[in-house]
């Protein structure tokens, strides 16, 4: 639990600023689910805000973040354009991806964001490589995984991990557990003590926090990504949380007592930074009010936008052949 | 007859084999819940929660597990939720189930279905939408079975269940709510046995899973202009019913292959090269093949649809075959 | 380190029995191998006896037994007839798999021996699967599944180890750690402490044993499988070994020192297991010469034998469909 | 032109191209040692560990890291020791590698290089002999690369190494200590140009990687007979090199496609479809396929032969074809 003394109260404003542009935009997209513009799957990060946050915060523009289909958040922290973003969900010319992927393969390579992805648990793999090429390269960038407990049941989980391990890699790993795979709860899939237990049986460094406690993501974050730069190899964050929504963002999750809800909603990360730095209410509230006018603008610009040119489907498939030869 | 969604057809088919025999068990993740799509909705309640069981995300170890168990003498029926995640087992599928038998010299059975349902839905990307069926055509010891109807998808579920060879049963995502006649009672459908969905004499369309549909409705586009073409549900892409479809070719003369998948070594070239090769005399034009351009399939709508086959293009190719 | 005081000599004998025909099975297979008779890669398991034999003497015939590449001592042990495994080996009628499979794919099904495998950890998951159909089944079997130190970096491992967990299934895994996977020292690609280590992790009960001592190898198996079998659920059993051959029966394992595999002879677990015994020098002679005249056998009648007629390469490959549709 | 194996060369230009880009590295197992077939042998001395990578048995990783590692604008060569077990690591390949670029609108490259070693060897049995060319031609966003010869071996090796999409690089087990000549210099091959081997006027025979070399025997005993076969080898899958297999049959009138994969939706179906479709009018005989039939493969040879495309075979069908 984070302690109030030593607070750094405008890292705070920062922090809630970041929570509320990231719930904010989830909102939006939500609403875009609601008018049917948002095309396909999202899966919200509403409750979860101060994961995100509190790790990106320590991490550099050209430091490296892979996630998972509950990627917005994670994307909007590490510097994405939350406008692009939008786009992308709605299938829109001038999304980050130019609509060709969509909420679960967002990404934004240019602050260092390599995707989202469709397949849980494929990151982790991915993130060990990228890990291994800036150390080939001799580079000080570090690559940080998040992903969800359901993710820690999957092979890659223990291939991506001992990998690190073994090569000493740059790389953060960030189990983001919000108790929940789909409509199930994590724990009865799971065997053994989870994902630090796991994650020390082959040899990481590991710590289980508060994870909707942002200050303590931050710190923890720090010292983690502080030793990492510095050559001391993988470490493990275990960070607790709670999805307010459903999986998805048509999922009425009903698989869950409305009480459990109620319950967790009380302990939103936002409300709970927002408890730490009593003298910085109006900075907080100014902050949330130009979260959702900038949210609500990237909705409007997105909605506005065209869909791209049916052509593009053909590009950037490869360099090599015809991508048309033998079609239709 | 009663009528019935592609997706209760199959529960009710599922649910009918659960019945007649103990040793049928279903694993995936989230089935208790009713699966993905609703279509194991209900049944964990009548069959509790080891027959209807809730799985890991582990797609390696269901599959895994379900060979152990089928050599083991269990019938299991696994969900890999989108073909696309039962990448993440292809040694189990490939080197495992598709092999025990043979390598182990018939000491083994290894009676599987894995259910991967296939194909594009809405905006569902790269990673939710492929169709690779014509993979597992590929793989000795694979039986590969894409229904298009809810009446066979139970009958071919039931069948699927009670075979003795792993099958690879691809249900299509854009499918589940579209409803049909099902027969009552013990309504199977055996493999390799094609469907000819509308007689004709000038074109034969054979095609598989939803892309059947796309013919039909080009066929009554073609009837309209005076066209009668002939349209073939294969069904089952292993075993394949290549009598039927020759006969129908003899007796037209002309075959387009119309599917969803990539079109480059997607299961319509192997039709193609068969039918080119057995009736190279008797064809009055060449075989047509219709498939996906090799390209990822999109997010955005204008993108996603050039990886679609539409029924006009399949009337167009019939309407330049017949010479119109 | 057993205990020579309480030692039930005959089991001692017994032991030594089945280890003698193991290494005399392997000896002659070698000699195969020399002669070209022996047609594929076959991987010896010289020096490994214990851990088969230890393990295998606690089996019934009707418990189940999944083994590697590395599998002729695991499938002898479990029962199955020398003769038919040197005749598979020699890809010839009569061998247990009909001469589709050779040494990778050896099985006896007849006593429960379900197969080696040539893909490695692939056979923890199958493992995984075989006890969840014994549990469903309401049946009182044991299913036994052995694999190498290398197999516990792939994800398989993890996966099945976590679903024997979770269903609490009726399977024991052993580790058979020999130090290598193939010419590399496994400790180099392992990263954390080792097997039991992530076993535990995953919930699994754990125990860590010298493998070449075979009445160590005997009373943990005996535990273990009496917990399991009454219903306790999965245990791990970690064995150190060292393989006293090259990976291959054509690998000269020049990528270690000559001191350490003569080192390594002096721990060899047949003179070990024949140590604790004095009084049984003479039943024990005895046990070895007719290993090696059985195993002889076996090799003669197995060179004599001829080839499976070439038609058997179309049967029992599926019952659906015909496999000659297509070919030349 | 120096003499060279098959083995030596890849080694060969794999070397070159790791002077010429620091950027350039090999991971997998046991690679230090030099490899299962001794195709990095030697390696390690010059380039060190870092470089010439040992990797933990985890394919899935090995595949994974370097898609990760190719992002990040490192070129991973990954080494899988047999195709088979690339199994164990196709998720990252088709789901990641192959798709990456396009699903990220561009942002990405995935310049990696997956060396598969393909085909039977000596009673290696089911896991250990599969190839499995005709998958990775079906996933948009995959190279298909499967070199006959040394100087194949070498020159489409640095290209593979030096393209920007991911490559799925299939060396024949076989063909490892085949010698041949191999020119001096910064040889490369590049994609999609097939290699004549040999011309010839009344039959056309496409094949690719090992059984290209039994085609040539076949060309010879054809010549005995009078019959002039000309042999194309394909050298690459994706892109193929259809404007030359189209000429040549235009000439010939005839093709046989020749492999050693399983036919039925092998490699094979997608030519032969290709050819018949284009040139149905110029054929004077159907294309005729040859591949194996739909079994694993076995240990005891009398079996495992039963899964052989044989010169013999490949003459009788051209002499068939061509009527004589
Ligand atoms: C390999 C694979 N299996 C199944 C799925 C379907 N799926 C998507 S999200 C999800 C739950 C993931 O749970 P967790 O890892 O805890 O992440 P969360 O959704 O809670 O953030 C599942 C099963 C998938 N995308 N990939
Ligand atoms: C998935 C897979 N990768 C690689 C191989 C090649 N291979 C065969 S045995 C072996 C070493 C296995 O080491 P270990 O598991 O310790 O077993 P041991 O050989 O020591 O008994 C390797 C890498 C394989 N068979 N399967
Ligand atoms: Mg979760
Ligand atoms: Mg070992």
């Amino acid at each position: 639990m984070t302690d109030r003394r030593n607070i750094d109260a405008n890292r705070v404003v920062d922090h809630c600023r970041m929570m509320w542009r990231i719930r904010a935009f989830e909102e939006n997209a939500l609403r875009g689910l609601d008018e049917k513009i948002v095309l396909g799957a999202i899966h919200p990060t509403i409750g979860q805000e101060a994961i995100a946050t509190g790790i990106c915060a320590n991490l550099n523009r050209d430091d490296v973040l892979l996630s998972t289909h509950r990627g917005h958040g994670h994307t909007l922290a590490k510097g994405a354009n939350p406008e692009a973003m939008m786009r992308e969900l709605f299938g829109k010319e001038g999304g980050n991806c130019g609509g060709k992927g969509g909420s679960m393969h967002i990404a934004d390579f240019g602050v260092g964001m390599l995707g989202a992805n469709g397949v849980v648990s494929a990151n982790i793999v991915i993130a060990a490589g990228a890990g291994h090429a800036i150390k080939l390269k001799g580079e000080k960038k570090v690559v940080c995984c998040i992903f969800g407990d359901g993710a820690i049941n999957r092979g890659p989980f223990l291939e991506g991990l001992n990998w690190a391990v073994v090569f000493n890699l740059p790389v953060l790993f960030v189990c983001e557990d919000n108790g929940f795979a789909a409509t199930t709860r994590t724990k009865t899939m799971t065997g053994g003590d989870g994902p630090s237990a796991r994650a020390r049986s082959f040899g990481l460094q590991a710590k289980e926090i508060d994870g909707n406690d942002v200050m303590a993501v931050d710190e923890t974050a720090r010292e983690m990504i502080d030793a990492i730069r510095n050559g001391g190899g993988p470490r493990f964050l275990h960070a607790h949380t709670y999805r307010l929504t459903g999986h998805t963002g048509s999922d009425p999750a009903t698989y869950r007592p409305k009480e459990e809800v109620e319950e967790k909603w009380k302990d939103d990360p936002i409300v709970r930074a927002s408890a730490l730095v009593d003298g910085q209410k109006d900075a907080i509230e100014k902050a949330k009010a130009e979260a959702y006018a900038e949210m609500s603008r990237a909705f409007d610009v997105a909605k506005a936008a065209s869909f791209p040119s049916a052509d593009l489907a053909f590009t950037d498939v490869q360099d090599a052949g015809d991508p048309r030869q033998g079609a239709y | 007859m009663a009528i019935m969604t592609y997706a209760d057809a199959a529960k009710a088919g599922l649910a009918e084999e659960m019945r007649r025999d103990p040793h049928v068990w279903a694993v995936g993740e989230d089935l208790g819940r009713g699966g993905v799509f609703g279509q194991y909705g209900g049944m964990l309640a009548e069959f509790g929660p080891e027959r209807i069981s809730d799985a890991p995300i582990s797609e390696a170890c269901i599959m895994g597990a379900a060979v152990g168990a089928a050599m083991m003498g269990t019938r299991p029926v696994v969900e890999m939720r989108f073909s696309d995640f039962a990448l993440c087992a292809i040694d189990e599928l490939v080197n495992q189930a598709a092999k025990a038998r043979y390598m182990f010299g018939g000491q083994a059975r290894v009676p599987l279905v894995v259910r991967e349902p296939i194909g594009m839905w809405r905006s569902s990307a790269a990673q939710h939408s492929q169709s690779l069926e014509s993979w597992y055509t590929h793989i000795p010891g694979l039986v590969v079975v894409c229904p298009s109807s809810p009446a066979d998808n139970k009958g071919l579920l039931k069948t699927a269940i009670r075979s003795d060879d792993p099958v690879v049963y691809m249900e299509h995502k854009g499918l589940w709510p579209v409803e049909g006649e099902v027969p009552e009672g013990d309504h199977l459908v055996p493999f390799g046995k094609a469907n000819v969905l509308r007689e004709g004499r000038d074109v034969t369309i054979v095609s598989w899973s939803a892309q059947v549909h796309l013919c039909m409705k080009a066929a009554e586009q073609l009837a309209k202009d005076g066209i009668e073409a002939e349209v073939i549900d294969l069904r089952t892409l292993w075993p394949w019913d290549k009598d039927r479809v020759l006969a129908s070719v003899e007796k037209t003369g002309r075959l387009i292959v119309a599917q969803e998948a990539v079109s480059v070594s997607g299961f319509g070239a192997e039709i193609a090269a068969t039918v080119s090769e057995t009736l190279h005399g008797a064809l009055k034009a060449p075989v047509k093949r219709l498939g996906a351009p090799r390209i990822p399939v999109s997010y955005a709508p204008p993108l996603e649809d050039k990886a679609r086959v539409t029924a006009d293009q399949i009337a167009a190719a019939a309407t330049a075959l017949v010479g119109r």
